[in-house]
Formats: structure tokens, C-alpha cells, sequence
């Protein structure tokens, strides 16, 4: 069977994707967002997974307006990164897992979960940023992923409550894979940021820091919160964050926290991470 | 919950356009516009005539004035969504932040210190109604 | 608020298209099967839906292998014939209507569907040619219409219980639909058959019956028959029916039989339709 | 429902390959090449040199093979599906029920009575193991 043995909560804006690329991470603007991430690559270096189920959302890069999938998950063999207008990352290519996703997408379907299954796509930033941050810069990423690309662009997004279930059922069909995988899943996106309007450059410190608690504790209370309390709270774009509860729920009611990071500002964002490992009741 | 509650919630927010069906229906074609910007060749064609290269796809005037005058509050209004438009400004070699600025009442410089000064508080800034 | 004042299944035949386009529907061959249709095409004239929700499914015209969506809801103003492979059929475009389009994508979403959204797209013989079995030959169609593509083609499909419950999902949005609208929902494709392999051919006279009893009944027993009794009994296609089960859903528990008509064969399929009517508790 | 029970009971239906994802996988490059086929552009070239446009494409020699042959029970095999397939004998001129009848045991005119006469029967042909 395949172990979901830890979720990760990480930004992945796109600054954090070029300051890696042009070598600047210990400089004076990055050098607290990358130290934050020190422990969590040196943890990742001895944890080893052997597939990452990568949730995220497409900016706008392999999707364009013509088709929005609530959920899509990934069953390619590779996927290349998406040139976003200024070519693109140079990060190598993204292994795939299509043994384990097509597994995953099947056992989701059989659960009432209307999934879109893709096969070829291009991966963004939203994508490659994390693996960046986990990883540093290999010569080839050291696991393989099952990208999840969650609609948090158009609304309505998915309820918190939906990603919450998707997490768990996720966890469900992990647990029947007949291969023995060590598996992590990661919720990326956020923490608070608006991009756009005359309200743009929101963050908040507080709803954040509030936010990586509910994910901690022993309760699912974090499900319920409303689009609308995102949108208020944590600028337009911090509605994310709903990602995160994809990971969250995949991990059980209880969980042990490992690390946890927090640092404002990155660009127009709000840089959060946490790490967190599934306890068993 | 209901659709027409949930939607009516949103225009609830200080300075916000969240981008609903309606944005998204008003402003396909202007983002799948910006959209093409993606693609090296049609960089070259839109550098070399914005206008013209406007007038290949079905945006109304409006939208078509707003993209001209990089008046991206104007294209927000007018439907588009803020990871399309970005393809815009990213051909003008404009970093994200000084975008999102240009949406703002402040200079680039301006906007940015608030940021290094912790962003953007939400109070006062959540809900028009409420004030609070 | 829109009101779904009727559901109608139908089998959408190529053939039958064929038929139609070259005015061969009173042959020998084909006449009985449009006779039964005749009760049909006079109702419609009589009820002039406003808009028609109908559910189908893409054979491999719109969407290639690349892209998978579980559900998929037509969100655009107008969708050509597809070009199967020997030029498009000779039919109007099919209107669409945005605004209730959208409207009940939205309430999907919210109600924890997951659904993908197509702005732009080609439609088949799945969707035209129940258009021309209801309509005839108008210069353009009387109605506009609502696509809903099913997969019902790489496995697993949505289960019949999923459908069925879709189905009542639909009906909950059409309610607060600000707009009065007269609405129809058909669920298509079916009934047994077989297109491939050496069981190619078969049909099942009997249980495609037990199927539109089960229809007509008070109550939800038909969600709960499992893919692989529709494999068995019905042939590898006759799964299609899975998407009856949409529009069965939406009418509510109880409902009454208006017309009902079967005819085996056309081509490789066995033809069946049945309209209904929702009662009120 | 199990994924491995629910996908075990469908190889239990005597002569029918059920489009499973595993077949889809298997299959993905012989379907979208099938696919390629909707474009009258790409049927002319197909029509001018089978091999020379199938080794465009990224299939295995066996599936290259039973495509030249026209051996639809080995496409479905090695992955293929009857709706992508049929633009294969679509473009070939061959009507759907004619093609199907290659894959049973039947000629054509035999296919076709048996359909005249109410198709094949259910009977002995849901289940291998239980013979019913
Ligand atoms: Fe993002
Ligand atoms: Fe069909």
C-alpha cells in the first residue's frame, strides 16, 4: 500500500521560482524566506518520498479561458515547464507517476468525486516553485509527482468543505494501491495576497498565523470556512489556501506539527509553510 | 447556500473585483486574448501593432482602449482576470508588483515600501457595508 | 424561476442522423423507428421548451484522449456540428443559453459537483441527433440548449448513483434561476449495444424494458444498479444509460409516463425513448 | 466499491475489452493518432502513405501492425478505442456496423441478419466463469 506519511502547506510565488533561478536566495530581501525552508529541505532529504501529490492551481498557463476543471489530476508519464511569457523555469522536466495517479483518479471517480483526468499539460509556477523550495536545485527532481490542479481562479472555487473530502478520499485511495510508495502530499498556494484593484498588496499576518493553527489542531473546523472570510481576510488571491485543505484532509483528524514558518512580505504575498505528519488515532 | 447570496457577498469587498462567471463571460475574449501573448509570435506581431493586432479578436472598444492604455482597473472592470492580463504586462518587461501598483493610489515605490512594511492592513478594508 | 417540466430518454443513434439528413425515415427500415418518435415531435411542438438541458456524451469529436472531464457543462452562446470524419451534418448550430448555463454551473459547483466548465465547443451526433428525432428538420432549432457531456467511454464512469443524484442538483439550481423558463432535460445514448469485440452485436430486449419500468416507478431503485450489470446485460455501450439516470433525477420520486416506444434494431443498437412528466408529492 | 474487485469483474464478460484506464494508457498514442484522422488534411496524407504517416506517430510496432492490417479485436487489445478507431474505417469508407462485424466470427451479411433478426442474445454471453 502507498503511505501518506506527511502534508506540506507552502506558498509558491513566482519571485521565489526566479530569485532560486538567478542563484539570489541568501541575499538580504530572500535570505529569511529561504532559511525558513533550511529545515524543511534538510527533512525532505532524509524522508525520501517517493511521490509527491502535488495540489495547485494553473495560472493561466496550460488551461486557458476556454476550459476551467474544478478538479484535474494528472496521469502523464512527463510534464514540461510552462513558459509563462519570459520562457521557461530551468528546472528539469516533472517525472510522473501514471501507475499511482491513474489509481488515485479511478479510485476518486468510483468515490463520487468528478475528476478530470489530463495527460499531457505543461506545469507552472504554482508547480514548480514548491519543488524548488523542498528541493534546491537537483539535476533531476529526486521523487515523482501526481500534479492536482485545482480551479481557485474562477468562481465559484471548490468549497473548503469539497477539499477537505478530496483529501480524505485521496488518503483512502492511496491505502489500496498494491505498491508499498512512501507518499507525501502537498497543498500549495498563498498565504494572504491581492493582486489586483485598488486594494492590491493586502496581507494579513493574524487571519495567516490563524489560519496554520486550525491546520495543526485535532478538529476539521478549518473546512467550514467561507469563500467569502478568504476573500475579506486574505485579499483575492488567498483563497489558495483552500488548496491546503486538499492536504489537510488527507491526513487524518490528528496530526503532529514539525515545522512551521511565516514571513511577510515576498513580493505582494505573504510566505507561509508548515509540515505536518499524520497521527494515527 | 445560495448562488445569488453567495455571489452578492462579493461586491461587499473594498476594492475588489472577484472574478465570477459573469467577469469571466464579459471578459473571454479578453483574456483569451492576453492568453495568446503566451506565444513568442504573437509577441512579435502584437509589438509591432497593438492595434491591429486588437482588432483580430472580438473585444468590444472599451476593452480594446483599456488594454491600450494599460488601464488594467478598466480591464478588471471589463472582465478580465488578473493571470491573463499578466501576460500583458510581463511583454512589457513590467515585474508583477509595479503592475499591481499601477491599480493602486500609490508610485511604484510607494506601494512597495508598504509591502516591506507588511503589506496592506485589512482593516477598513473588508467589507463597504460594514466599514470595518 | 426555471421549471423542469418534463425529462425525456432517447437513444442517439449515428444512423438515425444519416437517416434524417437524406430523408429516408420513412423507408422500410427505418419507419417503425420513427413512428414511435411521432407522438414525441407533436408533444414538443406543444410544449415549446425554452431550453433544453441535454446530456450526452462526446464520441471522441471534442474532446481527444488528452483530456478526460468527468462532467462537463457547454457555458457558450452557440456550438457547431463536429466534423465526425465525413463533414459536419446539415443542422443549425445549436443556440446556447449563457445565463442559465452558467447559472446552474455555479449552483453545481457550490452544491460540491465538480464540474468543468467549456466555453467553445464542437458537438456530435450524441447531442444532434436526439435534436432531430424531437424537432425534425427546422431551419433552425426551436429551442436553445444546455450541453452536459458525460464520460461515459474510459472507465470508470460516474457511478448511476452520482448520476442520479446530479440529476437532483440540477433541479435544485433550476429553481432559483431568476428567470421563468420552460425546461426540459434529456438523458441519451443507449439502449444496449455493442460495438466492439467479438460479443459485438448484442442486444436485450428484456432488461432494456426492466430499465424503462424502473424509470417509470416510484421510486429510486435504478441508481443503485452497478456498472458492471449495464456491461453485462447491455453490451459495452449500453452504459450510455447511465446518463438516463441524470435526467431521471431531476424530475423528482415520482413522475408519470407520457410515451414510451422500442425498437430493436437500428444498426447495432437497440432504440428506446421514454417521456416523463414530474408529479408533485 | 473496491477499485481492484470492480475492475476484476470486468474481464469476466466473454469477447468485450472494457475501456479501462489501463487500456487507455496502453492505447494513448494509437487513439490520438486515430484521432488525427477528423482532419481532411491529415486523412490525405494517411491515404498517400499508411506507414510513412503511422511512423509519426509514437506507437508500438504491434500496434502499427494491426492498424496496417485493419485487425480492430488486436487495436482494441493493445489499447485502442472503438470511438477512436472508427475514424480509422470512417476514413476508410466503412460503415460502423460492417467494421464491428470483423470482430465477431460473422461476414457482414451474417452480422447483419443477426441484427435484423434482434441481435445476439445475452444468454451465455455475460460471464465467462459463470457460463450464463
Ligand atoms: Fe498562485
Ligand atoms: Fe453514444
Amino acid at each position: 500500500m502507498a503511505r501518506i506519511t506527511a502534508g506540506v502547506g507552502s506558498s509558491h510565488v513566482p519571485l521565489l521560482g526566479v530569485a532560486v533561478d538567478q542563484g539570489k536566495t541568501r541575499d538580504e530581501y530572500f535570505g529569511p524566506i529561504f532559511a525558513g525552508y533550511d529545515w524543511t529541505k534538510k527533512w525532505e532529504e532524509e524522508e525520501k518520498p517517493d511521490v509527491v501529490i502535488l495540489v495547485y492551481n494553473d495560472h493561466a498557463s496550460a488551461f486557458d479561458a476556454n476550459i476551467i476543471p474544478t478538479f484535474a489530476i494528472g496521469c502523464g508519464e512527463r510534464y514540461k515547464p510552462a513558459d509563462e511569457g519570459w520562457g521557461p523555469r530551468p528546472v528539469p522536466d516533472v517525472e510522473g507517476h501514471a501507475d499511482f495517479a491513474w489509481h488515485i483518479a479511478q479510485c476518486l471517480i468510483l468515490d463520487e468525486f468528478d475528476m478530470t483526468i489530463i495527460n499531457e499539460m505543461d506545469v507552472d509556477h504554482g508547480l514548480t516553485v514548491p519543488l524548488s523550495m523542498m528541493f534546491g536545485q537537483p539535476e533531476k527532481w529526486p521523487c515523482k509527482v501526481v500534479p492536482l490542479a485545482v480551479n481557485v481562479v474562477t468562481y465559484p472555487v471548490p468549497s473548503g468543505n469539497r477539499c477537505w473530502a478530496l483529501g480524505e478520499a485521496i488518503a483512502r485511495a492511496a491505502e489500496s494501491f498494491p505498491e508499498d510508495l512512501n507518499v507525501q502530499i502537498w497543498g500549495t498556494g498563498g498565504m494572504s495576497h491581492q493582486l489586483q484593484g485598488p486594494r492590491a498588496g493586502l496581507l494579513n499576518r493574524e487571519w495567516d498565523n490563524r489560519f496554520l493553527d486550525m491546520l495543526e489542531a485535532d478538529n476539521d473546523d478549518v473546512r467550514h470556512i467561507p469563500h467569502i472570510e478568504y476573500l475579506r481576510e486574505t485579499g483575492s488571491e488567498g483563497i489558495e489556501m483552500v488548496m491546503w485543505l486538499i492536504m489537510r484532509g488527507a491526513l487524518g483528524k490528528k496530526v503532529k506539527r514539525l515545522h512551521r514558518h511565516y514571513h511577510i512580505p515576498c513580493s505582494n504575498t505573504a510566505i507561509g509553510h508548515i509540515v505536518l505528519e499524520p497521527l494515527s488515532e | 447556500m445560495n448562488i445569488h447570496e453567495y455571489l452578492e457577498e462579493f461586491e461587499d469587498i473594498p476594492g475588489t473585483r472577484v472574478y465570477t462567471a459573469a467577469r469571466a463571460r464579459k471578459g473571454y475574449h479578453l483574456n483569451q486574448f492576453a492568453m495568446s501573448l503566451m506565444k513568442a509570435e504573437n509577441r512579435e506581431r502584437w509589438k509591432a501593432g497593438e492595434r491591429a493586432y486588437l482588432d483580430e479578436w472580438p473585444l468590444t472598444e472599451d476593452q480594446k482602449l483599456a488594454v491600450l492604455a494599460r488601464d488594467y482597473n478598466r480591464m478588471l472592470e471589463l472582465g478580465g482576470n488578473i493571470y491573463f492580463l499578466s501576460k500583458i504586462f510581463s511583454t512589457d518587461g513590467i515585474p508583477f508588483a509595479e503592475a499591481c501598483s499601477t491599480m493602486t493610489d500609490m508610485t511604484f515605490p510607494e506601494y512597495r515600501q508598504m509591502m516591506l512594511d507588511g503589506g496592506r492592513s485589512p482593516d477598513g478594508n473588508r467589507s463597504i457595508k460594514g466599514g470595518y
